[in-house]
């Protein structure tokens, strides 16, 4: 049965992600494949799975549908690869997925990057496991810590004009929340710093610490906060900043100041990369310093490195007659037990595919440090639908010994 | 300008062509007959923009924007309303010809820099417009499906193949025609008019009428190739259309030589395979990870300065020269 | 200061337009050359003035080579050469194209001066300094063109076809302001024309071009009255 | 249950309309620093250089560098400048002359600058990757951001806004005198319309032409310098930038210096009037609207050169 | 011989004369900006005349043509042919009211072939539309043109040229392609501005014969400075200086006019 199923030799597995490594996308992202590829190798070097080594295949797609497509279609048609990990963005890999025939050949399709609800469909997307909540989630959580924490203030939002800020727009709708007025959304690339001053000016006139929601990536949040600062306005409003757009790394490096970022308020599933408390950000941490020299290590290296856990955990869970079929059972079924560093659940199941599901509220300091917001770390879980929000107790499973997973 | 080909020649050039590619596509495999579907789609953009820049001598830099129009257009007809996909892909043509038409009722006085100018705006405007009209799907955009392939031509017969078949006769019939009509009068008052705005207008021809004209043909053209392109990708969205698409089929265009649709297919061939050969290259030489992310792109460029510096008219005025001699 | 040209050959790809000419134009006098449509009149000047390559052979001005060189330099040196088709810069208007040769000159002064005197010469120029070259009428912008040679006061001055277009007073009045000129400024000049007739009346040499080669070089007045070419360039 | 607010109108439509005004200006002020750049070659070469963006990106990478080091922004304006300038003299020399040996009639003529500027970017862009990595920088600005206060309330208007804008008056206004005044300007223009007749009057047309492309440089190394501590520093950073300085030259008539500040401003008005007026959503489409209604009243732009006479 | 389409153009308000001029301008004025290039110009033209229309440089000539032909506009003035008034015509417009003219440069395109350039001179014949040339079934109509365009480089004396491009060729066989392309569409006006300007004496010679030649089927109005040729070829002659027409009729009246003489001609000629 081996020898049927592509990208699985007897000493390899190989993987593939296509994502954006140059262009504005890849500023952000491009850190993603390698930072997966070092933790393979740890794991390689540890043993491999099952004695099978991962490679991972890494094809830039600068962000752009056609790339993705043909890219993804190359991983799969001339790289061979098992199963694909790691795929960002809504319209590429949408058209990667249809392209590349992922579904008809059951082509495992891991921990995709991106929030997008459409990915939940699995008539449509039948082998795809999402890691990150849905936006919508992400807008009914912000949405309760809003109504349990400013209730009587304005409440504002600033989303980017796609389905990112739409399925916000949706789940803020679905949790009943109304804004004080009509939700900015601005086509992407148009938030220029001209245009925040003015967005802020008109919004400063509020009485009261009225809240701004930012649903859009850390560059925006970035000239956002930069404008209120010029207009002396950072105090004037409680930010809250999508998990998305909040990179406080991100956001020292493109000039916001510290005392701005201060207190500026996000969600999160994940624990945050300066907490060097917690063992799985520290194992992380030293994988990267090891196996992905030069890169500093941050939450977008974080998230990258959790994949891959997670991807070694599946691939295990799939037993050592590594099938495609096999590996979606598996997360389909222990999916949910997967050690990982989120702090929230992981919902995968026959049924749903979405990975994380729920944030806990945190809080920006000066550092850029995220804090639980109120002190005492919140989670609270919910689904994309009408759900209610509701607050967890959950407590995420203990770090396999020195990160490497023995689960079967 | 040597000796014409005479109209039944070329057809059964086009015929015989069309025959080799099919006898090709069976003995490929999949991954090739995709490459060899955008290869069509490239080559089907370029040869609207030779029609556009090379005959009429009008530059536009907006391609990748009618070319959206056209996707849309094939898309809500399949999509939306439910119609064959034949008849998606002739609206996509239809309906970025008479959009192309209407944009250049408006661009007919303008020349050089202006028009690139115009065309380029609309190349950052359009696209973003898709964002304001839920019917035309946001970023997941619409869906662009031509179907499985016919159950007659077997299990065997991949979406790829389809994909291939339905690509590269769709351009062939649409590079026909562009060749017949570049044939005889319709080349040559293109032509002339680029060579000669005002003897041209003193022979009677109505220069304005007629650039709008070939805007409106290579709109049609392009808006096909639009089409084709988001079959290949099976869905349409705003950003499937960036800018630089526009200006890598000026590339290509330029590495076919903007004068004859002889070369469109090398032009389509060197825009899917240079970014390829790139990527492989610089996998086997290895190196940092920031050479190798920026190696790629690096390659390209200097490949498209090095064809600009060395064959500006394209590779068959290079070998014509040789002949000569 | 003598133009020497020497075994002069001349290929255009595989075209030969200059084969094998040797001629010499001592300083401060007028040679016509002149001959048929494609002889290769332009292509001898365009290479003289350093626009083309040539082949082989050598061409010097004042003992020096002129091949190889930079058309700007040869023309900062002393050699203007008006090109045929109304050479003038339809963009810029009539006083820039004016000024164009002066623009390098030191003596701002004489630049001035030799501006006043090429409008005095061509009083149509003065009345059109604002406007744009390309709005001139035929004759206007060959005016121009000469006039703006003119102001670099040139030492060796390689006209082409400066008739061309211009009404046959204007053409007399040209042929013999070029006349006036090499006395007065000590010009030494190369005239291609068509117009041969007008042409070998106010040169001192002429020389006689068919498809690429000299057939003819003697004095201007000898030719004239030579009948073979009479009836081959003069038409009568 | 949230409380719902009315924005207050006491006074904020015309906050609303002065802030557009102030932001009008700024962001005009912006485009105009990279139109100015695009008809300096336009006007020297008959090129629209797209490289732009990216000499102006690596300038400022070399000013940042400067920064780093020296901790002195001046210094770095100063440098990049300087650069910028070397930047577009060894393009001209090593790039744009080989082209058009080669490329000399025909609309290939109108291509070929295109794809090559095009390509040169990709380089460009490729080269800055590597040096010095695909993530994001910033340049803090060397004067106050913070708004001024009229009346008790800080507006849109900073003292970076005033510098940008003063530094674009007094470019546009020294360039014009450079190029309407000087012989300089008459051999650049005289070069880029017809080299031959430039040089058959003496003209040192490459080296003018070179010129052209070094003083484009430089004004591009001030434009990125002026533009990226208001944004941020990254190898694509100015590229949405290239195409509004492109629509605002053209918009100017690409001949004229005025004009392209002229048409920045337009665009800057036309811009964040009709997205703060109508929708955030006209960004992009105003760009296009603004340009076509131009040229449908003048086609060739608003200050561009009379059209010789046909025949 | 084809019949003119001229009937598609203000037939409205067309006054039947018989024995009319072939061609008659009235009171022609032309300015640009404060500079009064044509002022009450007026011009007629019989039958297989040739008449030359001549004057110092700039003095408005080709704008007379251009006029005449749409590039310019007229600020006043009427048009009528064959007695019928027509509106002063676009540029493309030129040859259905029967005239076609060559440029004062060359104009050929140069990038086509020589026969190609012919064709353009009659493109309106060639009736084929998008749909039809799509599908290469304007094969018929080409064909016509084709051959029409050879009888016409055959007039000149060209014919064995017809597959170069324009731009191969010796200056005084473009002079003759021009011609041919403005003869291709059969007109009944030929205006020829300066057509040999630029050529030797032999081929002055030539033209000299072929212009002669011309009038058996059309009528011509020549601008040209050189004389031989006007003096030879024209029937009658107009003098135009500073925009005023300062001399007209036959050929040898005109030549001794002392206005002419002395703004034009010098005493030498
Ligand atoms: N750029 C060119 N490429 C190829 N051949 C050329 C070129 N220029 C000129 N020729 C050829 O070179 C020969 C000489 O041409 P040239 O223009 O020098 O003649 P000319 O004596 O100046 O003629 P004319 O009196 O018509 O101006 C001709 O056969 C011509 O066709
Ligand atoms: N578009 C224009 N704008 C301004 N002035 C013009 C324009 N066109 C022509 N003129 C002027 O009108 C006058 C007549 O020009 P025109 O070309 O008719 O002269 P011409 O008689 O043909 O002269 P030539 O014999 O030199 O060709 C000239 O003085 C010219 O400068
Ligand atoms: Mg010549
Ligand atoms: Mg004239």
């Amino acid at each position: 049965a081996q020898a049927a199923t592509p990208g699985v030799t007897a000493s390899e597995i190989k993987l593939g992600i296509s994502s954006p490594l140059t262009g504005s996308a890849g500023l952000s992202y491009g850190k993603v494949p390698g930072a997966m590829k070092a933790y393979f190798s740890y794991i390689n070097a540890n043993g491999g799975v099952y004695g099978r080594k991962i490679n991972l295949i890494s094809r830039d797609d600068k962000y752009l549908p056609t790339l993705a497509a043909t890219q993804t279609t190359n991983l799969v048609l001339k790289d061979n690869v098992f199963a694909l990990v790691g795929a960002l963005g809504t319209a590429t890999h949408s058209k990667a997925y249809k392209a590349a025939a992922l579904a008809k050949n059951n082509v495992p399709d891991l921990f995709i990057n991106t929030g997008f609800s459409g990915f939940t469909d699995k008539t449509k997307y039948p082998t795809t496991f999402m890691v990150l909540p849905t936006y919508a989630m992400e807008a009914k959580v912000i949405a309760k810590a809003i109504k349990d924490n400013f209730p009587g203030q304005a409440t504002f939002l600033v989303a980017q004009d796609d389905e990112f800020g739409s399925d916000g727009v949706a789940g803020f709708k679905t949790a009943g929340h109304t804004f004080s007025a009509a939700p900015i959304l601005y086509p992407q690339g148009s938030m220029t710093a001209a245009r925040a001053e003015a967005a802020l000016t008109a919004l400063g006139a509020t009485p009261g610490k009225p809240v701004v929601v930012l649903f859009g990536t850390t560059d925006v949040t970035a000239t956002i906060l930069k404008a209120a600062e010029k207009l002396a306005l950072t105090t004037k409003f409680t930010w809250y900043a999508g998990s998305v757009g909040a990179d406080a790394n991100t956001l020292l490096a493109l000039g916001v100041k510290p005392t701005t970022i201060d207190g500026v308020i996000t969600a999160s599933f994940m624990p945050d990369a300066k907490d060097m408390t917690d063992p799985y950000v520290q194992q992380f941490a030293d994988i990267n310093a090891k196996y992905n020299k030069g890169i500093t290590f941050d939450n977008y290296v974080l998230a990258a490195m959790n994949s891959a856990m997670l991807t070694v955990q599946a691939l295990r869970a799939a037993g050592k007659d590594l099938t495609r079929a096999g590996v979606i059972s598996a997360i389909e079924n222990k999916g949910a037990n997967f050690a990982s560093a989120g702090l929230v659940p992981l919902g995968y199941s026959p049924t749903s595919r979405i990975g994380y599901n729920g944030y806990w509220v945190a809080q920006l300091n000066a550092k850029g440090e995220a804090k639980p917001y109120g002190g005492k770390l919140v989670i609270y879980s919910t689904d994309s639908g009408a759900g209610a929000v509701s607050v967890s107790t959950f407590v995420r499973p203990t770090m396999p010994k020195n990160g490497i997973p023995t689960n079967s | 300008m040597s000796k014409q080909v005479s109209t039944k020649k070329r057809t059964l050039l086009f015929v015989a062509f069309g025959w080799v590619l099919l006898l090709l596509g069976d003995r490929v495999g999949d991954l090739e007959l995709y490459q060899g579907s955008f290869v069509a789609t490239y080559a089907l953009a370029i040869t609207s923009i030779i029609l556009l820049t090379g005959y009429s001598g009008q530059l536009s830099l907006g391609q990748s924007a009618l070319m959206a129009v056209g996707a849309y257009a094939g898309a809500l007809t399949i999509f939306n309303a439910g119609l064959h996909p034949i008849i998606g892909l002739f609206m996509a043509a239809l309906v970025a010809g008479v959009f192309g038409l209407i944009l250049g009722l408006i661009a007919a006085r303008l020349s050089g820099p202006y028009l690139a100018g115009t065309t380029l705006a609309l190349a950052i405007s359009l696209p973003t417009l898709a964002n304001q009209f839920p019917i035309l799907g946001a970023e997941e955009g619409i869906v662009f499906d031509v179907g499985l392939p016919p159950a007659r031509f077997g299990e065997d017969f991949s979406q790829y193949k389809w994909f291939f078949w339905i690509s590269a006769l769709a351009s062939l019939i649409m590079v026909w025609f562009i060749a017949n009509l570049l044939s005889t009068k319709y080349g040559r008052t293109f032509r002339a008019l680029r060579d000669n705005p005002i003897a041209a207008e003193l022979s009677g021809i109505n220069v304005g009428r007629l650039k709008v004209t070939a805007f409106a043909i290579s709109s049609g053209v392009a808006g096909l190739s639009g089409g084709l392109l988001v079959m290949l990708i099976s869905g349409v969205s705003p950003s499937a259309f960036p800018l630089s698409l526009s200006f890598a089929l000026l590339g290509g265009a330029v590495v076919t030589g903007l004068y004859n649709l002889k070369g469109v297919i090398l032009g389509g061939l060197v825009l899917v395979a240079i970014p390829e050969i790139a990527d492989s290259l610089v996998s086997r030489i290895g190196g940092s990870e920031g050479f190798i992310t920026t190696l790629p792109g690096f390659l390209v460029s200097a490949l498209l300065i090095l064809a600009v510096v060395f064959t500006p008219n394209g590779p068959g005025h290079l070998i014509k020269r040789h002949h000569k001699k | 200061m003598t133009l020497i040209v020497e075994g002069l050959t001349i290929d255009h790809g595989a075209i030969r337009a200059i084969n094998n000419v040797s001629f010499k134009v001592p300083q401060g006098q007028l040679a016509a050359i002149i001959g048929a449509n494609g002889a290769g009149k332009t292509t001898l000047l365009r290479t003289l003035s350093g626009l083309k390559d040539a082949t082989s052979g050598s061409a010097s001005w004042n003992g020096v080579s002129i091949l190889g060189k930079r058309a700007e330099d040869l023309a900062r040196s002393g050699i203007m050469h008006v090109s045929d088709g109304k050479s003038v810069i339809a963009e810029l208007s009539v006083k820039d194209n004016l000024a164009l040769t002066g623009l390098w000159q030191k003596d701002k002064k004489a630049v001035t001066e030799a501006t006043n005197e090429v409008i005095e010469l061509f009083p149509i120029l003065g009345q059109r300094l604002s406007q744009s070259a390309g709005s001139l009428s035929g004759g206007e912008r060959q005016m121009l063109a000469i006039g703006r040679a003119l102001i670099a006061r040139p030492k060796l001055l390689l006209l082409d076809e400066p008739s061309l277009g211009l009404a046959p007073l204007i053409v007399e009045q040209i042929f013999q302001t070029i006349k006036s000129f090499v006395k007065k400024m000590d010009l030494t000049v190369v005239l291609v024309e068509q117009n041969a007739m007008g042409a070998l009346k106010i040169a001192d040499e002429g020389i006689v071009l068919n498809l690429g080669s000299v057939v003819a070089v003697d004095s201007a007045e000898k030719l004239l009255n030579d009948p073979a070419v009479r009836s081959a360039y003069l038409g009568f | 249950m949230i409380r719902q607010f009315a924005l207050p109108t006491w006074g904020s439509k015309m906050t609303e309309f002065i802030t557009a005004i102030l932001t009008s200006l700024s962001s005009g002020a912006i485009y105009a620093l990279m139109a100015l750049a695009i008809v300096l070659v336009w006007r020297s070469t008959r090129v629209i250089n797209f490289a732009q963006a990216g000499q102006a990106v690596l300038t400022t990478y070399i000013g940042y560098t400067v920064i780093q080091r020296t901790g002195s922004y001046w210094l770095a304006l100063v440098v990049a400048v300087i650069s910028g300038a070397i930047i577009g003299a060894v393009i001209d020399r090593f790039f744009m002359r080989p082209i058009f040996k080669r490329v000399k009639s025909g609309p290939i003529v109108m291509i070929a600058p295109v794809v090559a500027t095009l390509g040169l970017l990709g380089i460009i862009q490729a080269i800055i990757g590597f040096i010095w990595g695909l993530t994001n920088q910033s340049i803090e600005a060397p004067v106050s951001t913070g708004g001024y206060k009229v009346m008790g309330k800080v507006i849109a208007f900073s003292s970076y806004n005033l510098l940008v804008l003063v530094a674009v008056a007094i470019a546009m206004l020294l360039l014009t005198i450079l190029f309407q005044r000087t012989n300089i300007g008459l051999a650049l223009r005289a070069s880029a319309y017809s080299p031959e007749i430039a040089r058959l009057s003496g003209i040192k047309v490459d080296a003018v032409r070179t010129l052209g492309w070094a003083i484009a440089g430089a004004s591009g190394g001030l434009a990125g310098m002026l533009y990226i501590p208001g944004y941020f520093l990254y190898p694509n950073a100015m590229d949405l930038l290239l195409v509004f300085g492109f629509v605002a030259a053209v918009i100017g008539g690409l001949e004229s210096l005025f004009g392209a500040v002229a048409g920045a401003m337009i665009l800057g008005f036309a811009i964040n009037f009709s997205t703060t007026y109508i929708s955030q959503k006209l960004f992009f489409p105003t760009a296009f609207i603004v340009l076509v209604l131009v040229l449908l009243i003048k086609p060739s732009g608003l200050f561009a050169a009379k059209k010789s006479r046909g025949a | 011989m084809k019949s003119l389409p001229e009937l598609e153009f203000g037939c409205l308000e067309s006054t039947l004369v018989s024995n009319a001029n072939l061609l008659s301008i009235k009171s022609l004025s032309v300015s640009f900006g404060g500079l009064k290039a044509l002022s009450n110009v007026n011009l007629e033209l019989n039958e297989n005349e040739v008449v030359g229309l001549i004057g110092p440089n700039g003095a408005g000539k080709t704008t007379f043509f251009n006029a005449l032909s749409g590039l310019t506009e007229v600020e006043s003035g009427t048009l009528s042919i064959n007695g019928k008034s027509h509106k002063w015509p676009k540029p493309h417009q030129l040859i259905d009211l029967g005239i076609s003219r060559t440029l004062q440069g060359v104009g050929l395109f140069p990038e086509l072939s020589v026969l190609e350039n012919v064709m353009i001179g009659d493109n309106k014949s060639s009736k084929s539309g998008l749909i039809s040339g799509a599908l290469g079934l304007s094969l018929k109509d080409e064909k016509k043109l084709r051959q029409r365009a050879l009888t016409a480089l055959e007039r000149v004396y060209a014919s064995g040229i017809a597959d170069q491009r324009a731009d191969s060729l010796p200056y005084p066989v473009t002079k003759r392609v021009a011609i041919a392309r403005a003869l291709v569409s059969e007109p009944k006006v030929l205006l020829l501005d300066e057509p040999a300007g630029g050529l030797g004496a032999q081929d002055i010679e030539w033209m000299n014969s072929l212009i002669h030649n011309l009038a058996t089927q059309c009528s011509v109005i020549l601008v040209e400075h050189h004389m031989d040729v006007v003096m030879s070829v024209c029937d009658r002659l107009y003098v135009l200086n500073f925009g005023e027409v300062i001399s007209s009729g036959d050929v040898e009246k005109v030549r001794r006019d002392p206005a002419v003489v002395e703004a034009y001609l010098g005493v030498n000629n």
